[in-house]
């Protein structure tokens, strides 16, 4: 927590040192496959590995983890990238999570994708604040 | 941006829909799907049928006085004693109604308030007063009220969405400073109809339809309130005691139970979605979710429905258990109370007793009167099953006790318990 | 719901470790993570650091007779009257097994079974008999018995693998009919607890430590079992009742909740996985979940830790209440049977009033004795509550009717009942 806050805090004051930080780890944890589609870029971390395999036993298994965890719209698409990949190594740096969650934003992207997909399905209902659509379709992307 | 595109709702416009059309088979030229659906409520399983999927529900009108003949004894003295049915579904609403004998053809427009998608303009023209005060006969002869629950119950006309028509909920909902105009949608999945499945009185000689929720949805804070407001439906003909009448709180169990907790709303369990090659579109044959466990539950429950249907049976089994022991306690306190007053006891000897009974049967009748076995809130069905118990028990040992304090004598045993955990 | 665990394990092993060392420092060498988390078991947080997380459970050994003063009356005769205290961290077993002045230094060896990782070996070498026949005095002093629950009690040495070390449970499990050796690798993160924290009772006067489990896990077959066999831990000093004491029936709890049949072990929630610097390894810190919800409990659930300790603190605040009220019960029952001995009665007027205070105390007892104030079972009980409320409600009434059917006559009044949910 209090190293996320220090974190921060460079990220204002440091921009420089940050970058070559995060570059130096994003390389070492071998982020630059990040930027792949391939699945398998996303299980050179160990942290991955549960929904990797979850993943595969799931109905979406033929659905790439960008296809559902990167806003698939021209512009965002890159960005997003770009600030999820710098997330990630930092965690990787300092973080330790001991149960992976969904940030508020990778929650959105995940929507926005569901429905990207399934538009046509939903056309004829109504969509809902409140509840996501994995609320219902637990375990769609990861059949936990 | 994906939101507008997809909360924008794409149907084929074929006709205008006027706000609070009460005839569904107007609405049909625009939603078929939704309509065939609806007809279909008007399928009664008989028991027999129904057995295949549960054991407490179901949608064959039955008479709940032939199966429990102690109901005949517990509500002695109320209408509920002459006639009182298991629940089916919305088509019959009106149909049920006028045909129950309860109050015959006395029944105030009060009782019309939940049967028929006529109320919302006949309110919006003359006013929910009116509505309660003219008598239901006069309703149907001169106002022509035909149609059952329907479309223009939940629906805004213009836009599809869900909305309420029962001044009675939004009215109680701000007098808990809730306000309605800010509930989700998904909230408003519940609240359509918590307009209808909720525990409700008379207030006053105009009988004005009254939640009893100022204190909190909770039996004790219902029963509270109504022990503060001093009310009472009818007095107990056996016990001489005053009794409260408790009536669907489907809304108020749910409320405490844990699918509340997680948002999962009625029309979740009830109203699933059904993919009719490949669109989605929401069930409108509104019935019991055994009957339809896949689209109900395991989407979000990804066990067999095998297993899911044996976890309701064994939390409705385990209510059902509680429930039979305390329909026999508050048996035993009626018997209590009519020995000691055969033994001469006086009111003012008998007036704890009598309060005792009153707060046994309001927490069992709300477990009785609630439609899902216990289910929507199971632990907690299970906590004022046990409370109703120890006061029904008290109620007795009281009226025992009037007798040991005068040294009186008598003979009775008390009500035999024929209960499967009785070893 | 099963996680996913890692196949085999990989380990650098340092040392060979006998199988059924006793000392977990010899197992430290190849299993440093496990042997630190296990000495954490040693943390006793007193309640006020407790309350940060939960109410009702917690590592400070208080006095549970200083905390419900009601518990010297209702173990009146039994040793559980004179000193009986929360249980804490495995670290603490033989410690507080030693201290405690239940049966002062009087202790048989049964007592150790549950206590120290000496026992395997110990029986290996000298059978079970042996060991329960051997005052605890003994196995201390002559038989060097001085560590606690530890890895061997648990563990194949040279597998690692988690394997049954007390013939107890295997005995019962077979009576069932169950096979322990097609036992699954989940079934058994389970098993290995059931081998302690379970109901038991001593057989015959050698003390034959024994689950009474042949007619099932429920209380009401083990209720069932013990009338049977005849069985009584004591006789009620004030009652007069024959009494059955129950201990610590986690398993039993748990295997009728809905836990249970999603097939969720213990260690799943009390041994959750941790990742230490991205290896998964199992917290051999042993305690409650309360504490260490994000690992014990968002792994499956998806709502946030916050929402998690509520649900539980609200299922067991719902327990407690019932817990309450047929303590009260249980304590009238008492005193009403008193007051008939007191006027006279014969053993021959109160044998049914004794019998109902045998199954009421059952009965609470299970909910009482068991440590997670019923989250392990909510609804279950809950019922169970209920059930004890109505037979002690029953015990109380049936002394009364001694009077009455004798016209005897008596002035106490019952005792108060101070409850939230009285009105
Ligand atoms: C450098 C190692 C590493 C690689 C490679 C990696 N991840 Fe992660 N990922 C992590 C860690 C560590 C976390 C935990 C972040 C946290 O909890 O704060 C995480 C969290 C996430 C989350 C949840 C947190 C959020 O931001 O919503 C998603 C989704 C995710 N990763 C997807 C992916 C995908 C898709 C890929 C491949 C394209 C991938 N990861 C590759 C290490 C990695
Ligand atoms: C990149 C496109 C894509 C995305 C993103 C996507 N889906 Fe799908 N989805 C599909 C395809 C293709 C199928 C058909 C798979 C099959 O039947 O083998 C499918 C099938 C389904 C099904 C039916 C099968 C089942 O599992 O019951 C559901 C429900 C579903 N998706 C929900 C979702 C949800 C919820 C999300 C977001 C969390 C999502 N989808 C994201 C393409 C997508
Ligand atoms: C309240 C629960 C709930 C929510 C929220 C929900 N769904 Fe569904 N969904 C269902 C049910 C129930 C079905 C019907 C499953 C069936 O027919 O077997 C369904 C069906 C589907 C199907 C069709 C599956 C098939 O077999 O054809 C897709 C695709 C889908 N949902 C995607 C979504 C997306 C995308 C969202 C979010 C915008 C969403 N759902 C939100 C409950 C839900
Ligand atoms: C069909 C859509 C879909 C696909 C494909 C998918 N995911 Fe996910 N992912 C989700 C959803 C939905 C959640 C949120 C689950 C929840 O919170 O209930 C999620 C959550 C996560 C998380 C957060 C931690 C967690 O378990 O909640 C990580 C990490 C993750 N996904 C990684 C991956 C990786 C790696 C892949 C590819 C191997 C992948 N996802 C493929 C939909 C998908
Ligand atoms: C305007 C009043 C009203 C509204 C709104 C309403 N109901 Fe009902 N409901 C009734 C009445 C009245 C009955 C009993 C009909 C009978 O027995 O004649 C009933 C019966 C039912 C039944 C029993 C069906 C059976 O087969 O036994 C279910 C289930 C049900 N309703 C669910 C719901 C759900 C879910 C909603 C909201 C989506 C809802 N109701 C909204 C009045 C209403
Ligand atoms: C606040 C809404 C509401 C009011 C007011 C109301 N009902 Fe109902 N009624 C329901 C609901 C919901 C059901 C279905 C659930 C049930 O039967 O428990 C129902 C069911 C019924 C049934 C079918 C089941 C049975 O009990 O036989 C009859 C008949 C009935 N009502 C008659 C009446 C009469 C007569 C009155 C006036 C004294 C009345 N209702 C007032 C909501 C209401
Ligand atoms: C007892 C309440 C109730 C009644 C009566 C009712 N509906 Fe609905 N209806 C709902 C609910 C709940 C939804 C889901 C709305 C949402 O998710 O926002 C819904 C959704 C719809 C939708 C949106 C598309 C879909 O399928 O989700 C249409 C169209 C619709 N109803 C038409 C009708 C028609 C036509 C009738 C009469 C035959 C009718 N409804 C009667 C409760 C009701
Ligand atoms: C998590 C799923 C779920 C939710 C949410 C839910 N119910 Fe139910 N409901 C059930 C089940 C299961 C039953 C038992 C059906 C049976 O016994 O056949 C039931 C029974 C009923 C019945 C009696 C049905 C019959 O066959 O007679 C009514 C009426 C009802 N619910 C109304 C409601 C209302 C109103 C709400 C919201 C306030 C609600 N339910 C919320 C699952 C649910
Ligand atoms: C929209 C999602 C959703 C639907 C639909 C749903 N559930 Fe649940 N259910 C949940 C959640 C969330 C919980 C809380 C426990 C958890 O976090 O897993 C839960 C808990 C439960 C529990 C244990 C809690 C309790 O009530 O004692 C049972 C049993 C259960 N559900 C049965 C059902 C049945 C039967 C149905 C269908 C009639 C159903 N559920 C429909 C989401 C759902
Ligand atoms: C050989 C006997 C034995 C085995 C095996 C055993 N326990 Fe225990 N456990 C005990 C005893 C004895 C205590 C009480 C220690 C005390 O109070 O001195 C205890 C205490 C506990 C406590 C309370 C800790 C606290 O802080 O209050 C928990 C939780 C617990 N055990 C869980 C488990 C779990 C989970 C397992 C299996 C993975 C298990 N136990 C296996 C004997 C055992
Ligand atoms: C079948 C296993 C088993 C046997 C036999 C057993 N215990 Fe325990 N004991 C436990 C467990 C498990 C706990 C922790 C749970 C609890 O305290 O409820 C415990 C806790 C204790 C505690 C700490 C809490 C308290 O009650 O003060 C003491 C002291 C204790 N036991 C003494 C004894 C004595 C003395 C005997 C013999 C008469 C005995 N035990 C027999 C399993 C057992
Ligand atoms: C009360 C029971 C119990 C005790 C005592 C115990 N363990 Fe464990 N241990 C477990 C369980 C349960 C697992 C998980 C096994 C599985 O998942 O198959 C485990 C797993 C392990 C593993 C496998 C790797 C891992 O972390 O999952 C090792 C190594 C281990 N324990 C070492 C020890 C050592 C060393 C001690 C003594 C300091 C010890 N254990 C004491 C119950 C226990
Ligand atoms: C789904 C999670 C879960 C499972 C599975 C589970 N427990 Fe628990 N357990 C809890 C919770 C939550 C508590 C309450 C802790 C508290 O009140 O602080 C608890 C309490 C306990 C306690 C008392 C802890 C204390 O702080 O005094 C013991 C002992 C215990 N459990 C043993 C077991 C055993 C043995 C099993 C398996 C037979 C088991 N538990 C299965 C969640 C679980
Ligand atoms: C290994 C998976 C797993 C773990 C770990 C787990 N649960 Fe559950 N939990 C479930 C499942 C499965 C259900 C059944 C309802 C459902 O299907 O969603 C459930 C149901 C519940 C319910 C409702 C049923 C009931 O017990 O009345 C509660 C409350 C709950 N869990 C709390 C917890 C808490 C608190 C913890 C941690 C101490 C925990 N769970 C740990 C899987 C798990
Ligand atoms: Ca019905
Ligand atoms: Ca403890």
């Amino acid at each position: 927590m209090t190293l996320r806050s220090l974190f921060g805090a460079l990220l204002i004051v440091l921009p420089g040192i940050v970058v070559g930080l995060s570059g130096y780890t994003f390389y070492y944890a071998r982020g630059y496959s990040y930027l792949l589609d391939d699945p398998q870029a996303c299980i050179n971390c160990h942290v991955m590995r549960d929904n990797h395999i979850a993943w595969g036993v799931s109905s979406h298994r033929n659905v790439t983890c960008n296809g559902c965890h990167v806003p698939h719209h021209p512009i965002t698409q890159w960005y997003a990238k770009a600030e999820s990949g710098i997330r990630h190594s930092y965690v990787f740096t300092f973080d330790n999570p001991q149960v992976l969650r969904l940030s508020p934003s990778g929650e959105r992207t995940v929507e926005a994708n569901c429905i990207r997909c399934h538009a046509s399905t939903l056309s004829a209902v109504f969509h809902r604040e409140g509840v996501r659509c994995f609320d219902c379709h637990r375990g769609v992307g990861h059949a936990f | 941006f994906e939101r507008q595109q997809e909360a924008r709702l794409m149907y084929l416009k074929i006709t205008d829909i006027p706000e609070g059309e009460p005839d569904p088979a107007v609405w049909k030229v625009n939603f078929p799907r939704q309509y065939e659906a609806y007809l279909k409520t008007m399928r009664t399983s008989e028991m027999i049928q129904y057995s295949r999927w549960g054991r407490y529900g179901g949608s064959e009108a039955f008479s709940k006085l032939d199966k429990h003949p102690n109901y005949v004894r517990l509500f002695a003295g109320h209408p509920f004693s002459v006639d009182y049915r298991e629940e089916t579904g919305h088509m019959f609403t009106l149909r049920d109604m006028l045909a129950s004998q309860r109050l015959g053809d006395q029944k105030p427009g009060a009782c019309m308030a939940c049967k028929s998608s006529h109320v919302p303009n006949f309110v919006r023209q003359y006013g929910a007063e009116t509505l309660y005060k003219t008598p239901v006969k006069e309703l149907v002869e001169q106002h022509g009220f035909k149609h059952p629950v329907s479309c223009a119950d939940c629906h805004n006309a213009q836009t599809m969405e869900l909305q309420i028509t029962r001044v009675t909920f939004a009215e109680a909902m701000s007098r808990r400073g809730i306000d309605l105009s800010t509930a989700t949608r998904q909230e408003m999945r519940s609240y359509v109809c918590a307009q209808c499945h909720s525990e409700y009185y008379f207030k006053g000689k105009d009988r004005y339809l009254t939640f009893p929720w100022d204190k909190g949805l909770s039996v004790d804070s219902i029963a509270a309130y109504y022990d503060a407001y001093g009310f009472s439906d009818w007095t107990h003909a056996e016990s001489k005691a005053p009794m409260v009448k408790i009536q669907h709180p489907e809304f108020e169990l749910w409320s405490t139970g844990l699918h509340a907790r997680a948002n999962v709303s009625c029309a979740d369990c009830h109203m699933p979605y059904r993919s009719e090659g490949g669109i989605k579109v929401t069930d409108h044959w509104i019935r019991t979710p055994l009957a339809n466990l896949t689209n109900a539950c395991l989407t979000c429950h990804r066990q067999s429905e095998q297993e899911m249907r044996e976890r309701v049976l064994q939390m409705q089994d385990r209510t059902y258990s509680l429930l039979t022991r305390a329909e026999h306690a508050i048996i035993s306190a009626i018997d209590g109370v009519k020995a000691a007053l055969a033994a001469g006891a006086t009111d003012a000897d008998l007036k704890e007793a009598r309060r005792l009974h009153r707060q046994a049967q309001v927490r069992w009748d709300f477990i009785s009167a609630e439609n899902s076995m216990g289910f929507h809130s199971s632990q907690e069905a299970a906590r004022m099953l046990g409370d109703a118990i120890d006061y029904a028990r008290q109620a007795e040992l009281e009226a025992y006790k009037v007798l040991t304090r005068r040294g009186m004598r008598t003979q009775r045993s008390s009500y035999p318990i024929n209960d499967r955990n009785n070893p």
